[in-house]
């Protein structure tokens, strides 16, 4: 598999970490509600199929990724930086 | 020359003797021979023996596809077992043995296996064994001895222990356009690609381009195929946009048009020249692939059809002209479609007398009408072979045949041959465009499956895609090969073939259903029977059928036997063939060598990481141990001590004046910006915004769930300065969180993290001297009291080296971590060794740090295990109220706060003996009669402090069972003994001595 | 000034290896630059930053991933979005900490911490391919631009400083068992040492 | 039907082996059973099995979208063990030994298991004694245990790299001598056949499209076969668990479906008795009846339901394989396949009532199916039977996430892709 990095370009997947669902929304700081930190913590979004998800560049530019790609055919259909305000200006090298 | 070897015509260099031996006995054969061929060449039929009746076997393909002649070959010092003959090329003193027999090749006790037939039908073994139900051998011992046989009946070839000496290389490639596959259509693909400018990759498995041009006997462009092919391929290599390989396989097509391939880049040398691997592994990125991998001949199905001498038709042919050798002195052949016949006429043409050829079709093209005149027979039409004799052949059975019913009749006519050449039609090779998952389409009219819609970038040429002529092959190849480039079709004149007007599809025969045992897997050993007695109890399923009966799972991987099965198993259900489906090609295409893929890890499997001390400490005579990657002393023994003297000797030394330890492998990582403070005031438990510039702070972090993640100190080197230290092992892990957190969780904060745990060597000096050592040596800045107090941080320099000290402690001692840059390292190290000379500094090891930290109950890895929490291991005092911090959420949930947890205590040995790592601790019981656990010691040392065994543990209730008696119980070492479980802070709870 | 210890150690040693059937493929060599520092930019000071460090060293650097400038006795490379490793004289990191402001960007000293490794020769490219999964083609990797790779767990940036020339700069603690791998991988080209 | 035995073997044997009868049949799907289970593989036929068996109810439906048996049952590398850290894990998993113990003669089929031991190798001091913190573990949880030195390790298991100057030198090794291997295959079919002759209905190429409901009640499912009601459905589908939650409505879960590559070498003779764990990766290995080396590694490492892996983790379990095994580089491997993995938050099973009235779940098996099959059906059985857990089953509920009861056998968190 390759994840086409918007800085590095498209490189082998044994370069990059697997962070999980991306889906998911951290409750505030503050909050104390449990279920809803639960849920955060421990569920996850397991589509077949269309998957929106984070991976690290580790053996690379090391940002983290906004990848959508299907779990069914492992096709990437788009990839962002998770930090939007890089993706301005951003291209292929 | 032998009399099987023609005396012209081939690719062979008959000029070129090249002598090996076979099972101990000296042979020779031609450069450019395999050893099938050579074999062949030198009359041996007779080459290895069936899985599971031991039946003698021959030489049966010439290529991957081959069930039969699998060798054990020996070079470079190891044995290498089960490599198919046919694709081992001679070499001046090659040494293969045949396999799995006893005593040996021609006469093997195994084969009375055969007698017993019928007792071994498919799945047999499932159905007993189970032995008694009461009794000695109850339960999985009977079953146990069985398997003992069996599993010596099993296996073919016998491996080696010795380490493979060989290199093997991994190589990355990048192109515009791999072709798969040397034959006339990957040629063209290839050429067409590159003349449109781009980067091509043309693979191929055997050591010649070329592919059936090699062996066809056809005329291109009025020049024999074979020399068109040698022609083309040398114009190939010449381009600079072009890289040929040969010798090499394709043999996994994964994601993202990333295949891997296998070149055997010295398999055929007697001796490799010098750093050259013997296998190098590539893995290929390609922008489009040009599937050109051809077709696999498939037998029919009858009884007796495993005998050596039976071999596929193509592959008889291929040895007439390619190898120059007639595989018999008698040659029948059988067949239900043309491409037979062109294998008679070569075999003729080459020498050898073709005596029938028997056809199970009524009739046959006017093409191979003229190429039986060729080959001197009438063809026996509408017939059958229904059986065959001999050891190794020598007469075949015919009898009348109907294939629109498949009924047999008249009478069983003999006919003497010592060679049987069998083609049941052509199956194309779709392994690698199934691998990704889609079923390909079954062709009614080629009987065979033709490659599934693309799932990625490639496109197909030549029989792989069912163009099973030559001429279509340069026309579907050239065709791709522009597509690939992104080119226009092009209306150029192609290459002109000379060939046989021959017709393409086979009769729809697959079986011959005789009496006998008839063979679908020949390496397996899977009969026709067998097919039909798993679709008799219900294994109708493809996947069933394979795991029941093990058709299509031996070296070869079904390449013969998977459509003969599938229609078997169609007939028996009465179902077309493509209803009953196919199995799913996996990776590899053909076996690929372990080392290969392991490639440079074989040698060395993971990198040394070392600390710029590394020299000194090796020299000084350290012991050194893994932790992670990093090599870290153990201890510094002198001569006759044991570990235990070694770390009890340095860690007194520590308590009594002064010790020194490398801490350069702790993980550090710069905390930039004007965010920083905040950032970490939201990582850790506890404040660090509040933290001085010039100051460090101990600081602990949680994952999100709650549970303790990793602990260090963090020094704030400026006002958005800080410089934060991780675990050794963690430093990772540690690096990677935070990142997450920036970029996913808190993107708006400006913080920059930079690993610098390179960047600075670390000492740790530690005892009642420390601070006299360093006045000694460190210039530019004051260490006292009131300039560097407890946690305090200064700049100076010693010996000239520019040096960061921050006075903190890990061993309970008056105790500083001096950091310099790297490359100082060894320079510092020797300069504080140097000043702590007068105090008779000792340098310490793991051991002694282990030691040191228990006795002050200082808590490392295992005790932050991943399953502990901040109380657990009375950290609680860290956890801020004031601010939410990651994992402050979860932290209280009631699983996390409850009474039973294992907490942290110490434990004071009663007996006087060790308490060992990993023992548990229980309330009462013996060796003989284990109580429950209770918990379990986490790291254990004996105490110079305090000269007894202590340790560490994680005890249900903790503190609450601080005074109470326990017991170790190592069972699995046999130790059992009394314990006091204490507070963790064993030495100077007070903390005294670093305040000191 | 004290003398930086190599991290190479006994491993580096002189001398020609491997098959020199057509001369050595490959030369190793260790470069050494003075100083090496990261200077990283908060999201939309990257132009900004790049211009500070053309201040400082003189190399304009263009705006792209990857891009990168060798020259004036310095070279700097993009390992990042926003991110460089510049490479040159003793006192680089103290200017580029002067010219670098705290609204633009934070700058690192990475002198001690990585080492920069170099590979000449008509080899290189075959040699460099052997361990990273990135295409050396002067199409795909023009002279002076950078890539951050790996080769299993050693973490690798590198930069092609001339037609057949590149500079590997790995962590120190891995440069003993990296400069050892690249060696090996040279040993079928023929290498020298220097 | 007959039982299988030698002389049964013989009997047909001597009538041309024309007499077999197929091991289980092939039921048109009724409309209505007392309990449906959703998932024709490993624990789902067990669990039929023993809510036949155990609590006699037979009125039972096992739907299977494929093959019986095309999950991971018929997918994994065979390893049945209980060599586990935490008392659940070692209680139930220590039970389900002693069911594989007896359970060829239970289902009259021979499963193959032979106890052939598995050795844990460990390479550093702190691996040593967590190893032997397992071990002391399952001694005191009734299991069995051993430590091997690095003399015994040599004896045992020749060809182990066991010299000073392998990267990560072998200094021990915890050896638990009942644990083993197991045909996978026969496994499936043996229960297949053994629930069948009980009364369960076997339903292959029957994929479940939806849930009935009334209110929140589960009360039947629909299929690709039609409706079929049942009082209780029983979702035992590990590798799908999160792609059935959400035909309940239940769209976020705490699983992850993650692909596990296995590999197989071609045949050779006995090379390797037990099975054998290489401590400086994730490598394990052992050699079939038929003569192959077995082995596999880590996950890939990312969110998949295709049944196939990816290259770099090829590389690297091949790396692992030479560095336990230096000689098997002249080995060639013959074939890899992937299998998809249900990986739970904390690496342990769910085995539970509900999450929805009508429903029992079973799920969450990571990589440690297969040896559990046994003892997930018995207690799964007798979850569904009386709507409360058995005792060893009990501590696997799905709630113990938020209650933070974590059964975190390698202390690695909410990171699936890590246990």
């Amino acid at each position: 598999m390759l994840i086409p990095c918007p800085h590095c370009g498209p490189r082998d997947v044994s370069e990059f970490s697997y962070q999980g669902d991306a889906t998911r929304t951290r409750p505030d700081p503050a909050s104390t509600d449990v279920k809803a930190w639960h849920d955060y913590v421990y569920n996850r979004s397991n589509p077949a199929g269309r998957h929106s998800e984070y991976w690290q560049h580790a053996g690379g530019c090391r940002t983290h990724l906004l990848v959508t790609r299907d779990t069914l055919t492992h096709e990437i259909q788009a990839v962002a930086f998770a930090r939007a305000a890089l993706n301005e200006g951003a291209g292929k090298p | 020359m032998s009399a099987r070897r023609t005396s012209t015509g081939g690719l062979i260099d008959r000029s070129r003797t090249v002598r090996f031996t076979f099972d101990g006995k000296t042979y020779t054969g031609c450069a450019g021979d395999t050893l099938a061929s050579a074999l062949l060449a030198n009359g041996i039929t007779l080459v290895g023996r069936s899985f599971k009746y031991h039946r003698p076997r021959g030489v049966y393909t010439a290529g991957v596809d081959e069930p039969n002649a699998l060798v054990t070959v020996f070079k470079d010092g190891v044995r290498e077992p089960n490599i198919p003959a046919t694709q081992i090329e001679l070499y001046e003193g090659l040494e293969a043995e045949s396999q799995n027999r006893f005593p040996s090749l021609d006469y093997d006790i195994s084969a009375l296996n055969q007698l017993a037939g019928p007792l071994f039908g498919a799945g047999f073994y499932y159905k007993t064994f189970m032995g008694p139900v009461v009794g000695p051998i109850k339960g999985t011992r009977f079953w146990m001895v069985c398997e003992h046989f069996i599993r010596r009946a099993a296996g073919l070839g016998r491996a080696g222990y010795d380490k493979d000496p060989v290199r093997y290389e991994r190589m990355n490639a990048f192109c515009d356009v791999l072709v798969l596959g040397a034959g006339p259509a990957g040629l063209m693909a290839a050429e067409a690609a590159a003349k449109g400018g781009r980067r091509v990759i043309l693979a191929e498995q055997e050591p010649r381009a070329g592919g059936a041009a090699n062996w066809s006997g056809e005329t291109i462009d009025g020049k024999p195929a074979a020399g068109w092919a040698k022609t083309m391929a040398e114009r190939l290599a010449a381009m600079d946009n072009v890289r040929l390989l040969t010798r090499t396989t394709v043999w996994g097509y994964y994601d993202g048009n990333n295949l891997a391939a296998l070149e055997r880049v010295g398999d055929h040398l007697a001796a490799r020249p010098p750093g050259a691997p013997r296998h190098r592994h590539w893995s290929i990125r390609a922008e489009k692939v040009v599937l050109a991998t051809g077709a696999f001949e498939r037998p029919i199905v009858f009884p007796g059809n495993d005998r050596p001498g039976v071999m596929l038709a193509g592959a008889a042919e291929r040895y007439a002209n390619q190898f120059g050798v007639v595989p018999g002195e008698k040659v029948a052949v059988f067949t239900n479609n043309d491409s037979a016949y062109r294998a008679a006429a070569a075999l003729k043409k080459a020498g050898g007398a073709v005596i029938a050829i028997i056809d199970v079709r009524p009739e046959i093209s006017a093409a191979a009408r003229g190429l039986a005149e060729e080959a001197g027979v009438v063809p026996l039409l509408g017939h059958a072979v229904v059986g065959t004799a001999g050891k190794r052949l020598t007469k075949i059975m015919v009898q009348r045949f109907d294939a629109a019913t498949g009924r047999l009749s008249g009478d069983v006519r003999p006919v003497e041959a010592d060679c049987l050449a069998v083609s049941g039609g052509w199956s194309p090779a779709i392994h690698l465009a199934s691998q990704a998952g889609r079923n390909p389409a079954w062709d009614g009219r080629l009987n065979a499956f033709l490659p599934p819609e693309p799932t990625q970038e490639w496109t197909g040429a030549g029989a792989f895609t069912g163009a099973m002529t030559t001429a279509e092959a340069l026309s579907t190849g050239r065709d791709a090969g522009l597509a690939a480039a992104s080119k226009k079709a092009s209306r150029a004149k192609l290459p002109e073939v000379a060939a046989p007007a021959l017709e393409v599809n086979p009769a729809p025969v697959f079986e011959i259903k005789a009496d006998g045992k008839a063979f679908v897997d020949l390496q397996n050993d899977v009969t026709a029977d067998d097919v039909r007695l798993a679709h008799r109890e219900g294994f109708v399923s493809v996947e069933h059928l394979k795991r029941y009966t093990t058709l299509g799972m031996a070296t070869d991987q079904g390449k013969t036997s998977n459509v003969p099965g599938l229609a078997i198993m169609a007939d028996a259900r009465g179902l077309p063939i493509p209803d009953v489906g196919t199995t799913r090609f996996r990776p590899p295409f053909s076996p690929v060598s372990i080392g290969s893929l392991a490639a440079e890890k074989h040698q060395h499997f993971k990198p040394d990481r070392l600390t710029p001390i590394h020299d000194w400490h090796v020299e000084r005579g350290a012991r050194m141990m893994e932790v992670g990657l990093w090599h870290r002393p153990m201890i510094y023994g002198d001569p006759g001590e044991t570990v235990e003297q070694a770390y009890i000797r340095e860690a007194a030394a520590v308590r009594a004046s002064v010790g020194i330890v490398d801490v350069s492998t702790l993980g550090k990582i710069a905390v930039k910006g004007p965010d920083a403070a905040e950032f970490l005031d939201r990582v850790y438990t506890n404040m660090f915004s509040t933290l001085a510039v010039g100051k460090a702070r101990y600081g602990l972090m949680l994952r999100e769930d709650g549970i303790a993640f990793d602990d260090g100190t963090t020094w704030r080197l400026g006002e958005h300065d800080f410089l934060m230290t991780t675990t050794t092992a963690n430093a990772g892990n540690v690096m990677q969180h935070l990142e997450y957190f920036l970029d996913v969780v808190w993107p708006d904060l400006r913080v920059h993290l930079t690993s610098v745990t390179d960047q600075w060597a670390g000492a740790a000096v530690g005892g009642p001297n420390a601070r006299k050592m360093l006045e000694a040596c460190v210039t530019r800045s004051k260490v006292d009291n009131e300039t560097l107090p407890f946690m305090g941080i200064v700049h100076g320099e010693i010996a000239g080296a520019p040096v960061m000290i921050c006075r903190l402690s890990f061993s309970g001692e008056l105790a500083y971590e001096v950091y310099c840059g790297a490359g100082h390292g060894t320079h510092v190290w020797e300069a504080l060794m140097e000043a702590g000379e007068p105090f008779g500094i000792t340098p310490y090891g793991m051991e002694a740090l282990g030691t040191l930290r228990i006795e002050k109950g200082h808590v490392t890895g295992a005790e932050i295990d991943g399953r502990t929490t901040a109380r657990d291991l009375y950290l609680d005092w860290m956890l801020s109220k004031k601010k939410p911090f990651i994992g402050s959420a979860l932290m209280d949930r009631e699983g996390l706060i409850d009474k039973n947890r294992i907490r942290l205590v110490g434990v004071v040995s009663l007996d006087g003996q060790p308490l060992g790592g990993g023992a548990h601790i229980v309330e009462k019981g013996s060796l003989e009669d284990l109580g429950e656990s209770i918990g379990h010691i986490t790291a254990f040392c004996y105490s110079p402090a305090l000269s007894k065994y202590i340790g560490l543990a994680l005890v249900k209730g903790g503190k609450a069972r601080h005074g109470t008696r326990a017991f170790v119980s190592d069972a699995l070492r046999k130790r059992f003994g009394p314990v006091e479980i204490v507070s963790h802070h064993f030495f100077d709870p007070e903390g005294s001595r670093m305040h000191g | 000034m004290v003398e930086r210890i190599s991290p190479l150690g006994e491993a580096f040693r002189p001398g020609t290896y491997g098959n020199l059937a057509e001369g050595p493929g490959v030369t190793l060599t260790e470069a050494t630059p003075v100083t090496i520092a990261e200077a990283a930019a908060w999201p939309g000071s990257a132009v900004a930053l790049s211009g500070a460090i053309e201040t400082v060293t003189g190399l304009s650097l263009p705006a792209a991933p990857g891009a990168g400038v060798v020259g004036g006795g310095a070279v700097a490379f993009s390992i990042g979005p926003g991110r460089y490793l510049v490479a040159g004289a003793e006192g680089l990191s103290t200017k580029l900490q002067a010219a670098i402001s705290l609204d633009m960007g934070t700058v690192t000293d990475l002198s001690h911490g990585r080492a920069a490794l170099r590979i000449a020769g008509p080899r290189a490219e075959w040699v460099l391919s052997k361990l990273f999964a990135l295409d050396f083609s002067p199409a795909a990797f023009p002279v002076g631009e950078g890539r951050a790779t790996a080769h299993h767990d050693i973490f690798a940036q590198i930069q092609r400083t001339g037609g057949e020339q590149f500079d590997i700069y790995v962590f120190r603690s891995f440069a003993r068992a990296f400069w050892q791998e690249l060696c090996a991988a040279a040993e079928e080209t023929g290498y020298e040492v220097r | 039907m007959a039982e299988y035995s030698a002389l049964s073997l013989l009997k047909n044997a001597l009538t041309g082996n024309r007499n077999w009868k197929p091991a289980w049949r092939k039921p048109e799907p009724k409309p209505g059973y007392d309990v449906i289970i959703i998932g024709g593989g490993g624990h789902g036929l067990a669990t039929a099995y023993y809510l036949a068996k155990e609590h006699g109810v037979a009125n039972v439906a096992v739907l299977e979208k494929g093959w019986l048996g095309s999950g991971n049952i018929g997918r994994n590398t065979t390893i049945v063990r209980s060599n586990y850290l935490l008392p659940e894990s070692v209680r139930f998993y220590d039970f389900s030994v002693k069911l594989w113990e007896n359970l060829s003669h239970e289902l009259n089929y021979n499963v193959m298991f032979s106890q052939r031991g598995i050795l844990n190798l460990a390479h550093s001091p702190s691996q040593a004694d967590d190893y032997i913190r397992r071990g002391n573990a399952m001694l005191h949880g009734g299991g069995d245990g051993v430590w091997l030195t690095r003399d015994e390790i040599a004896r045992k298991v020749p060809g182990v790299d066991l010299s000073r100057s392998a990267r990560f030198p072998v200094i021990g090794g915890l050896l638990q001598p009942r644990a083993g291997t197991a045909r996978h295959d026969a496994v499936a079919w043996g229960y297949a056949r053994a629930a069948d002759r009980r009364g369960v209905d076997i339903v292959e190429n029957c994929a479940v499209t939806g849930f009935l409901r009334e209110g929140e009640k589960i009360v039947g499912v629909t299929t690709t076969r039609g409706e079929i009601r049942a009082r209780k459905v029983a979702v035992a589908v590990a590798g799908s668990t999160s792609h059935l939650m959400a035909m309940a409505g239940i769209d976020r879960f705490p699983i992850e479906s993650h692909v596990l590559q296995a590999f197989v070498t071609e045949a050779i003779k006995p090379y390797v008795d037990c099975v054998v764990t290489f401590g400086g990766g994730h490598l394990y290995m052992s050699q079939s009846d038929k003569g192959g080396l077995v082995f596999g590694g880590d996950l890939d490492g990312y969110n998949s339901y295709a049944q196939r892996g990816n290259l770099p983790l090829v590389e690297e379990v091949m790396g692992e394989m030479v560095a336990m095994f230096p000689a098997v580089a002249r080995l060639r491997l013959l074939r890899s396949w992937g299998g998809v993995m249900d990986m739970s938050m904390d690496g342990s099973p769910i085995i539970t009532k509900g999450p929805l009235p009508g429903m029992y779940l079973n799920c969450g098996w990571c990589y440690g199916g297969f040896k559990a099959t046994p003892a997930s059906g018995f207690s799964f059985a007798w979850t569904i039977a009386k709507d409360e857990p058995h005792v060893i089953n009990a501590p696997f509920t799905l709630s113990r996430f938020e209650r933070g009861a974590i059964l975190d056998e390698k202390g690695q968190g909410p990171t699936p892709k890590l246990h």
